[in-house]
């Protein structure tokens, strides 16, 4: 099986590939592996190394099925069926939707994929040109495929889909387009719309009704149209933010939602909901059952990005169904499931853009210092608007510890608000940005334990690049993370000591997954290959002389290598 | 005779036209892509004309408003790029020449660049291809356009972005 | 013509008064004088055009650490030594003597290349480019300015050197010259310290 | 003195025009006029003194005194001091109506004017979002209500000056001004920019439209509406050619998919009194005219023109002429 | 060629020979022949005798002044009508611009100091202006950023900027081309000039006076002078401290002017009218010391109030560092600060009615004779005055707020500079020509001239008050038709035509009496002061023999113009006295004629305009520099470097 072993210099030949990350279950990112721990993984050696031929992708996030492991490649995508079972790892099949290469342009600083979702023995993916997918994962033949996002109009399926029951859960993306945001449920079997609910605008099209209620919003009709300027909400983005969760004792689709456009917000006043917050909605009506607005009348396009994660934990003497969610804005938020109520939100990173929460009103209180106004730079906000956490920067709960493994960019960035003027199809943004390393240091990423009950900082491992990688933590006390400069690093849960480090061809954005084969071993793996908005200064033509390339991310991370850019898909375990 | 020389040279590049003919709008759309439709001839009147889209500074100053205005920077930057590619690093996809460059904003490429025949005029694209086509000079041209009012990102036209070295403290 | 055909009543002779005005008595004594107040409202205007900056930003420096101060302070003790020798010349200048006058204008030149070598490195110590913002911009032109005004200065005294050494070195106007020149380095020096204060104290207010 | 005459006879005209210091229709501009007034008359008797005064001099026929210079020096010396008072009169009056006009008022309705190269974005802010208004280059308002301006621009600097209601305040790149004004009476003044901003300066004017607070209401009710659906054949081809080219790129049409704010907003177009920021008057004609050829109109200005057929043209402009 | 010169003298003269017993024929060839300029193209480019420049300096200034004129003309051809299509916005604001700019810097600071350059020497009785090379210099290079604002206007790459050139239109982003950097760079070239002149009259002023000239007995130009070329040295730095910064922002990114990186568009305007303001005195303190000359020799009595006279001039020239704001009133500055500029601007009527009030006093207790440059100074009383009330309304912040770049402000400062300083001026021109030309001008001529001009001045400017009030703003290239403004536009147009009759009748009869006009003689008006001690025109030398002076009115007061002696005649030698009381102190040399100066004009000239293209000609453009200026100073072994 692991004659895929290949002489590193022949990787480095491959095509320009591109990298991902993944959105994963909850339950596998908390890998239940046990066999590897803190006290062997020092011995954790590679066993395959696969590079991704393909002509525009690398490995995406993997998912492991019964010795069959089905690798995504970011777009135009590419769907391989590796067959775990023989040991050169051979394709089962493959699958190539028709790609409209008009989306490559969408991508707003990467190209990246979500990846795909396993359910009752058919995947489903999301194209980054607009399409939902269902393909037979024994065959590779495709089931449906709907077109469910305009590309014309620079809308993206950019977030994997969620398969709960019989039911696909998409969320369109595009908001730096000013695509309106939606969430829909579509019918695992046909493919056929079940339901669509927008992210702003009238309350019949929000589906906020009769079993809506939310402490933090007022008590008004169709906040969605009367939050914005005159029709602004028809071009407001909201698109999701984040891969959504279900929750199935209380039968809650629970979804984040994008940033508002433009990002200059002078030009859109007004607490312009429901962006940038997150949604509970009822996973069979799609009627919208409690809203937290996170960052109210957005700034710096940080939506609300950021994990989220359920978990039952010993919350002041009681037993609570909660929701952790580390946000792009630098906060954690531990929040009543059921309910949406804020039950505590603490900063785990330095932050200027924000002075905390308002007790009463439960929303954040903006610093005026730091609002972006047109025709001034406003200097030096951190966080910067690729967010401390979220994307492809997907953070991890161990139960054992009631640690938080956040994986952080400490970026921040000087923002000139413009004015934006709305074409569809073209990017509806109005901001020059440039992003550099905090004042103080050059340590512009870390992997942080955030002690959820105490609300504190447990730990931290620092890095000189901001951590865009996943972040598994198994069972045995060990967590799994991947640098920019190529590093896949295992550390101690408990207290942040290394372990084990690997260097990998490339950088490294996705998610490290562990599974564990029928013969019982445990094996970890991840995929390598720079993507995500790194990618676009690694891969893309990208002047860095050019402070707002990339958003200004280019400036950022002006001394990341541009080599070693194929994607390889690593997988480990103990000798 | 310094100032003669100079006359000269300035003879065209700073008077304004600020009105393009009809005739002339639809001559200068008259561009005959060769049969890969990457680039093709130049129409006649553009050279006609004196070539203003290439040395005139009001023509490459209004180039200029026009990328700002037209979201171009919303893909390329300031000319560092993001999802489009970069464009002042003087290497260009599809080749430097004007009509290649009219042609790529005209009727857009497959590659995710839009089409801009229904939100610019004929006059406006050639405007701007003037203008994307300083941004990625090795030598500037007087006529180039200097720095805009906004916040620094690079070195302006007129200073030949593409001539400097890509290595620079980083701004902070 | 009539007036001049006339014989006029001679009422002043001039005949005894010296051929060759010097300090206050020399025009260009007076000139120097007069160029360096244009060039000091100069300065003092471009120093204004630093606070001005200053007050109505929201930090100071802008989106940069403050200048570091070892070139900047170099210079400084550079420009304040020369100062010693600078007057030795401008005594001896005024007394006449030639040989010192030579041996203190080799010197002066010397000490006027001397702090063009940290000056070289103080404009990468102000740890901003002068296209980065106004904060840049305003710096640079200040150092930019001084500098200016030090190798114009140290053109003068290297050619005024050359000619101590010809023929015409040995010429009241010239000790003048020296003297005059030795006054404008005064006026270089002294209008470096205001300058040196802005640059590298306001930004540690 | 003919001069004089002849400025008396036409100073007279100039009273009643639209956009006149000399006509004041609010306590700002009234209390203008009146420091105005009081400045001509008192330097109008200096002015006046001071030649008679010269007259005298030249016929007078001196015979050189000891006295007579003496004289002269204590009448000098007086001269000097009453002038000194008088110019500190001048400054305390001047310095009395700086005071009155920038009494904050109670409860102003806030408009937000953002100048462009060369037209006028008109904000009407409110507590709810989506009751703010946009429109360009016409502001109305309700009579004997306070109006505060807030003054900003988008490019160069402009300067807002309606002579009817208050003196000039300067639009600045970077800075914001405020301005304080009230229309005690019903009408349309019209103001121009004042700062030299460049090709078409000559061309920035804006009215603005003072009425009684009900109509004013039901001007703002009415503005918020979207635009009207189109109701004939060539109103929607108009509608149709109008979202699909050039012109959506810059204009926003409420309604349509057309949301461009490089241009102003037209979504309520023919409501406006002009065109082209107070170029012409709105007639379908007159829409025709300057989308057919917006440079030989106003030269330089930033509006293009698009190619189209005489049908396009003949659809666009009825249908904007439609927009009340 | 010089040393020949030199040479030649050397040999024919014996070294240290003196003037004390020489015949005054033997004086005056002598003299002649080391002051004098050869009749050569060396001659012409080499000459450094400050008449001969200063007359060249007056005929440029006046030939731009024509220049200017026309400009004017066809603005007020495009605007006799509504919507006239005769101009467009482009060519109409390069035209308004072009008008400002060449009047303010390239007419009226240069035509004061032209006349200075002329008068002061000969005012203060010595043989040349100080730094005569340095006088020669400022001259080519006055000339040069003439030429380089007209070539480009010709070029349509004239500025569109306006004379004050407001950031951002001028800015790098909205001021494409090369056109605000030609308007930055000819104010480089005019301040450079006008700095040179101001310290050359400096100094001239305080060391070279005839012995007995204490500052007390100093002719009211020449103290107008002196303290207009302390404006020039504090206030010109201000503009070129300005106009090469916003030459950086455009050439190589500065951030100086751009809000988005910590600049701000206001510090343009608080430096250019830190510099702005001054400059209208800097145009009007010469025109007071102008009527403060004339008045005098028409009154046929001394000036009354010398004393007030000179304290109000400085007075004047203090204040006016103290009111630039007064421009920016509609800018938001902070009230309190604007009250206080209020205060200020108005606190200089007080030294202006000072002024106006001695010369009332004068004509009251004088004789008065109605000569034409009487006329004109009675003409400057009665528009001078007018433009300096509306100027009072104008520094009031509530009334500026409503008048501010109306036509009212244009009116208001036509009736200053016109009347406050073209009506003197012209008086000056016609007092003064007979010593410039050895020529009288026609005086009935000037009577019509006089009548033309200010009559077609207030019919034109007077209407523009009332357009102003009516709502004209500045600065707009037509006005459309419901406007009422047309008839009063037509009128002011057709008014011009009369003022540009009368400019033309001024101009021909200046051309006509250089050549045709009576001979004048020394002193025609029976005039007080020491120029008209020597002949008219003067001789090379000025003065055969330095004048004594023990009275402010030498020429009246003293029978018979005491002189003295002992100077060598063979090497230009004047006299150096001390500051107050004009004690002798030396015998110095004057710097012969020489090329250097205009080879380095040229190779200023050339480093400047190129600088505009690239940054990197302030390096190479300065080796040129260099050169001529070492070959200007490096000493030729003439009798002069004799010490």
């Amino acid at each position: 099986m692991f004659a895929g072993l290949r002489p590193r210099r022949m990787l480095l030949c491959t095509a320009v590939l591109l990298a991902s990350a993944s959105g994963f279950a909850v339950s596998l990112q908390s890998s239940a592996a046990s066999d590897i721990d803190v006290g062997n993984v020092g011995g954790m050696t590679l066993r395959l190394a696969l590079p991704i031929r393909q002509t525009s992708g690398s490995a995406g996030r993997a998912i492991f099925d019964h010795d069959r492991l089905f690798v995504i490649t970011p777009f135009p995508h590419s769907v391989l069926a590796l067959n775990l079972a023989r040991t050169d790892a051979s394709v089962l099949w493959r699958y190539s939707p028709r790609a409209d290469g008009m989306a490559a342009g969408l991508a707003t600083g990467h190209v990246t994929t979500d990846g795909a979702v396993l359910s009752a023995g058919r995947l489903f993916l999301n194209t980054f040109d607009g399409h939902t997918i269902a393909l037979d994962a024994a065959t590779g033949g495709v089931v449906w495929d709907v077109a469910m996002a305009d590309v014309e109009r620079g809308e993206t399926l950019l977030v994997a889909p969620l398969a709960i029951d019989d039911r696909i859960y998409i969320g369109n993306s595009g908001s730096d387009f000013g695509v309106r945001g939606w969430m829909a449920a579509l019918n695992a079997a046909t493919g056929r719309m079940l339901w669509k609910r927008y992210n702003a605008g009238p309350d019949v099209e929000v589906g906020i009704g009769e079993g809506f209620s939310s402490p933090y919003l007022p008590r008004e009709p169709d906040l969605g149209v009367t939050s914005w300027p005159a029709n602004a909400w028809q071009q407001g983005g909201g698109g999701l933010a984040d891969a959504p969760i279900y929750d199935a004792p209380l039968g809650l689709l629970i979804h984040t939602t994008g940033h508002p456009a433009p990002m200059n917000a002078e030009q859109r006043p007004g607490a312009n909901y429901f962006t940038s917050g997150l949604f509970a909605r009822d996973a069979l009506s799609g009627d919208a059952r409690w809203f937290v607005p996170i960052n109210p009348h957005d700034l710096y396009g940080f939506g609300a990005a950021g994990s989220l994660i359920p978990a039952d934990i010993h919350w002041q003497g009681n037993n609570r169904a909660v929701l952790i969610h580390p946000d792009a804005n630098g906060m954690v938020y531990v929040l009543d499931r059921s309910s949406g109520q804020i039950l505590s939100a603490h900063p785990f990173l330095e932050v200027n853009a924000s002075e905390g929460l308002d007790a009463r009103s439960g929303t954040l209180r903006g610093n005026p210092a730091k609002a972006a106004h047109v025709n001034s730079t406003t200097r030096d906000i951190c966080p910067a608007w690729p967010g401390a956490t979220g994307g492809t920067a997907r953070a991890a709960f161990a139960p054992q510890t009631g640690l938080l493994y956040i994986p952080v960019s400490r970026l921040c960035m000087d923002m000139e608000a413009r004015q934006a003027s709305f074409m569809p199809g073209t990017p509806y943004m109005g901001a020059n940005l440039r992003i550099k390393p905090p004042r103080d240091s050059n340590r512009r990423g870390a992997l942080l334990a955030w002690d959820v009950a105490a609300g504190r900082l447990a730990w931290s491992a620092d890095e000189s690049l901001p951590v865009e990688s996943g972040v598994l933590a198994t069972a045995g006390g060990v967590v799994f993370y991947g640098t920019l400069d190529g590093w896949f690093k295992a550390v101690d849960a408990s207290s942040g000591r290394p372990l084990w480090q690997f260097h990998a061809a490339s950088a490294i954005v996705g998610q490290p997954i562990g599974f564990q084969r029928a013969d019982g071993r445990q094996y970890i793996a991840v995929a390598a290959g720079v993507g995500g908005a790194a990618g676009a200064v690694a891969q893309k033509e990208i002047d860095i002389r050019d402070a707002t390339a990339a958003r200004g991310y280019a400036n950022a991370i002006r001394d990341l290598k541009p080599a070693a850019t194929d994607g390889m898909l690593y997988i480990f375990s103990l000798p | 005779m310094l100032l003669i020389a100079l006359a000269l040279l300035a003879c065209k590049r700073e008077a304004r036209e600020l009105r393009t003919d009809p005739p002339a709008t639809d001559a200068l759309n008259g561009v005959v892509p060769m049969a890969n439709r990457i680039n093709g001839g130049l129409p006649r009147i553009f050279i006609a004309q004196g070539s203003p889209y290439e040395n005139n500074a009001y023509q490459l100053g209004q180039g200029k408003r026009l990328y700002d205005w037209f979201n171009c920077k919303g893909c390329h930057a300031n000319g560092g790029g993001a999802s489009g590619p970069a464009l002042t690093d003087g290497r260009w996809r599809y080749g430097p020449d004007p009509v290649s460059i009219f042609l790529t904003i005209r009727d857009g490429r497959p590659h995710g660049m839009p089409a801009f025949a229904n939100r610019l005029t004929t006059e406006q694209i050639w405007q701007l291809t003037g203008y994307v086509r300083t941004m990625g000079a090795y030598s500037a041209q007087t006529a180039a356009p200097s720095r805009n009012d906004e916040m620094q990102s690079r070195p302006a036209e007129n200073r030949a972005p593409a001539a400097t070295e890509i290595r620079m403290p980083p701004s902070r | 013509m009539t007036s001049i055909l006339q014989k006029p009543r001679m009422a002043f002779d001039l005949s005894e008064l010296p051929l060759h005005g010097k300090r206050s008595a020399s025009l260009t004594w007076w000139g120097t004088l007069g160029f360096m107040l244009i060039e000091g409202s100069g300065f003092a205007l471009v120093l204004a055009v630093y606070l001005y900056l200053a007050s109505i930003a929201t930090e100071w420096p802008l989106g940069a650490p403050p200048p570091d101060l070892l070139p900047g302070t170099i210079v400084t003790a550079v420009l304040l030594l020369s100062l010693i020798p600078n007057m030795l010349v401008s005594r001896w200048a005024r007394q006449e003597d030639l040989r010192k006058v030579r041996i203190g204008m080799i010197v002066m030149a010397l000490l006027g290349i001397a702090p063009l070598v940290p000056r070289a490195f103080e404009f990468s110590a102000l740890n901003v480019l002068w296209d980065s913002n106004a904060y840049g911009s305003i710096t640079w032109t200040l150092l930019g300015l001084h500098t200016t005004h030090l190798i114009t200065d140290l053109i003068d005294t290297l050619v005024l050197s050359a000619l101590m050494f010809t023929r015409h070195g040995r010429n009241p106007r010239r000790f003048g010259d020296v003297q005059d020149n030795a006054m404008y380095w005064n006026f270089v020096v002294l209008t470096w310290l205001p300058i040196y204060a802005s640059l590298y104290g306001i930004p540690r207010l | 003195m003919r001069a004089l005459a002849t400025s008396l006879a036409l100073l007279c005209a100039g009273c009643t025009g639209s956009q006149t210091v000399l006509a004041p229709m609010g306590p700002q501009a009234a209390q203008l006029n009146w420091l105005l007034w009081s400045f001509i008359l008192i330097c109008g008797i200096i002015w006046l003194l001071v030649m008679f005064v010269l007259v005298l001099a030249l016929r007078y026929a001196a015979v050189p005194s000891q006295r007579g210079e003496r004289r002269a020096a204590v009448i000098v010396g007086v001269s000097v001091a009453a002038s000194a008072l008088v110019i500190i009169v001048l400054t305390v009056m001047s310095y009395a109506a700086t005071r009155g006009l920038s009494v904050a008022a109670d409860d102003p309705l806030v408009i937000r004017l953002r100048g462009y190269q060369w037209w006028w974005e008109v904000t009407y802010t409110d507590r709810r979002p989506d009751r703010m208004l946009v429109t360009a280059n016409e502001i109305h308002v309700p009579v004997g209500h306070p109006i505060n301006i807030e003054l900003s621009a988008a490019d160069v600097i402009h300067s807002f000056w309606v002579p009817n209601l208050v003196g000039k305040q300067d639009l600045i790149p970077g800075r914001r001004n405020d301005l304080t004004f009230t229309a005690s009476r019903p009408g349309v003044y019209r103001g121009q920019c004042a700062e030299f901003c460049g090709l078409q300066h000559a061309h920035m004017a804006l009215l603005v439209i003072a009425e009684e607070p009900a109509a004013f209401e039901a001007w703002r009710d009415a503005q918020l509406q979207v635009a009207r659906p189109p109701e004939t054949i060539e109103q929607e081809a108009g509608r149709t050619f109008f979202v699909s080219q050039p012109c959506a790129a810059c204009h926003t049409v409420r309604g349509t998919n057309a949301a461009g704010t490089l241009g102003p907003d037209l979504t309520h177009v023919a409501s406006r009194r002009t065109i082209a920021a107070g170029l012409l008057e709105t007639t379908r004609g007159s829409l025709a005219a300057w989308i057919a050829d917006p440079q030989t109109i106003k030269p330089g200005n930033n509006m293009p023109m698009v190619t189209m057929t005489p049908e396009q043209l003949r659809a666009v402009s009825a249908w904007l002429v439609d927009l009340q | 060629m010089m040393r020949a010169e030199a040479g030649d003298l050397q040999h024919s003269i014996a070294p240290d020979m003196r003037d004390t017993d020489l015949a005054p024929e033997v004086l005056d060839r002598q003299l002649e022949r080391v002051w004098g300029t050869p009749a050569t193209l060396w001659g012409i480019l080499a000459t450094v005798d400050h008449k001969r420049i200063g007359r060249r300096y007056v005929a440029t200034a006046f030939i731009f002044l024509a220049m200017g004129g026309v400009l004017a003309l066809l603005m007020r051809l495009q605007l006799a009508g509504p919507e006239r299509r005769l101009i467009g916005p482009d060519r109409y604001n390069q035209i308004f611009t072009m008008h400002g700019a060449n009047m303010m810097f390239l007419f009226a600071v240069p035509v004061m100091e032209a006349i200075a350059v002329y008068l002061v020497p000969l005012m203060v009785g010595t043989r040349n202006i100080a730094f005569p090379r340095l006088n020669a210099f400022s001259y080519w290079i006055y000339l040069a950023g003439g030429v380089l604002l007209w070539v480009a206007f010709a070029l349509d790459m004239g500025p569109d900027i306006g004379w004050f050139a407001y950031v951002p239109l001028s800015g790098p982003q909205y001021g494409s081309g090369k056109r605000a950097d030609i308007w930055a760079q000819m104010i480089t070239f005019t301040e450079i000039a006008a700095l040179a002149v101001a310290v050359e009259l400096v100094v001239t002023v305080l060391k070279q006076r005839a012995p007995g000239m204490s500052l007390d007995r100093v002719p009211l130009f020449v103290w107008a002078m002196l303290v207009t070329s302390f404006c020039v040295i504090m206030a010109m730095p201000a503009i070129m401290v300005a106009s090469t910064s916003l030459i950086l922002d455009r050439l190589v990114g500065t951030h100086f002017y751009n809000p988005a990186e910590g600049g701000d568009v206001l510090l343009w305007q608080h430096l250019f009218w830190f510099f702005g303001h001054p400059e209208v005195y800097i145009i009007f303190l010469p025109a007071v010391g102008m009527i403060s000359g004339i008045l005098p020799t028409f009154a046929r009595r001394p000036i009354f109030g010398y004393l007030p006279l000179v304290l109000a001039l400085i007075a004047t020239g203090i204040l006016a560092f103290g009111l630039w704001v007064h421009h920016m009133f509609a800018t938001g500055l902070p009230r309190l600060g604007e009250s206080f500029f209020t205060a200020s601007s108005m606190a200089i009527a007080i030294p202006n009615g000072v002024q106006i009030f001695c010369w009332l006093a004068t004509l009251a207790l004088g004789r008065p004779v109605l000569a034409a440059p009487l006329l004109f100074v009675l003409a400057f009383f009665f528009t001078f005055i007018i433009g300096g009330l509306s100027g009072v309304m104008v520094a009031s912040v509530p009334l500026d707020t409503q008048v501010h770049d109306t036509y009212f402000v244009v009116a208001h400062f036509h009736y200053v500079l016109i009347g406050g300083a073209v009506f003197p001026l012209m008086g000056a021109i016609y007092y003064w020509f007979p010593k410039l030309t050895g020529r009288m001008m026609s005086e009935r001529v000037g009577r019509v001239v006089c009548g033309l001009v200010f009559v077609g001045f207030n019919l034109t400017f007077f209407p523009m008050h009332i357009l102003g009030l009516q709502g004209m703003p500045r600065r707009i290239y037509t006005y459309q038709p419901d406007m009422p403004w047309g008839g009063l536009n037509l009128f002011v147009s057709l008014s011009s035509c009369l003022l540009a009759a009368g400019f033309l009748i001024f101009f021909i009869d200046i051309m006509r009496c250089m050549r045709w006009g009576l001979p004048a003689g020394d002193n025609p008006w029976n005039a007080a002061t020491l120029e008209w001690a020597t002949t008219s025109p003067p001789r090379s030398y000025n003065f055969a023999r330095i004048p004594v002076v023990s009275s402010a009115n030498p020429l009246w007061d003293e029978p018979e113009l005491l002189v003295s002696s002992g100077l060598r005649v063979e090497r230009r030698e004047l006299v150096i006295s001390t500051v107050a009381a004009a004690v002798p102190e030396a015998r110095d040399a004057s710097p012969a004629n020489s090329i250097w100066p205009f080879f380095a004009a040229i190779a200023t000239t050339g480093m400047l305009i190129s600088s505009i293209f690239t940054p990197w000609a302030v390096v190479w453009g300065s080796l040129p520099v260099m050169v001529t200026l070492i070959g200007w100073f490096w000493p030729k072994s003439t009798p002069e470097d004799q010490a």
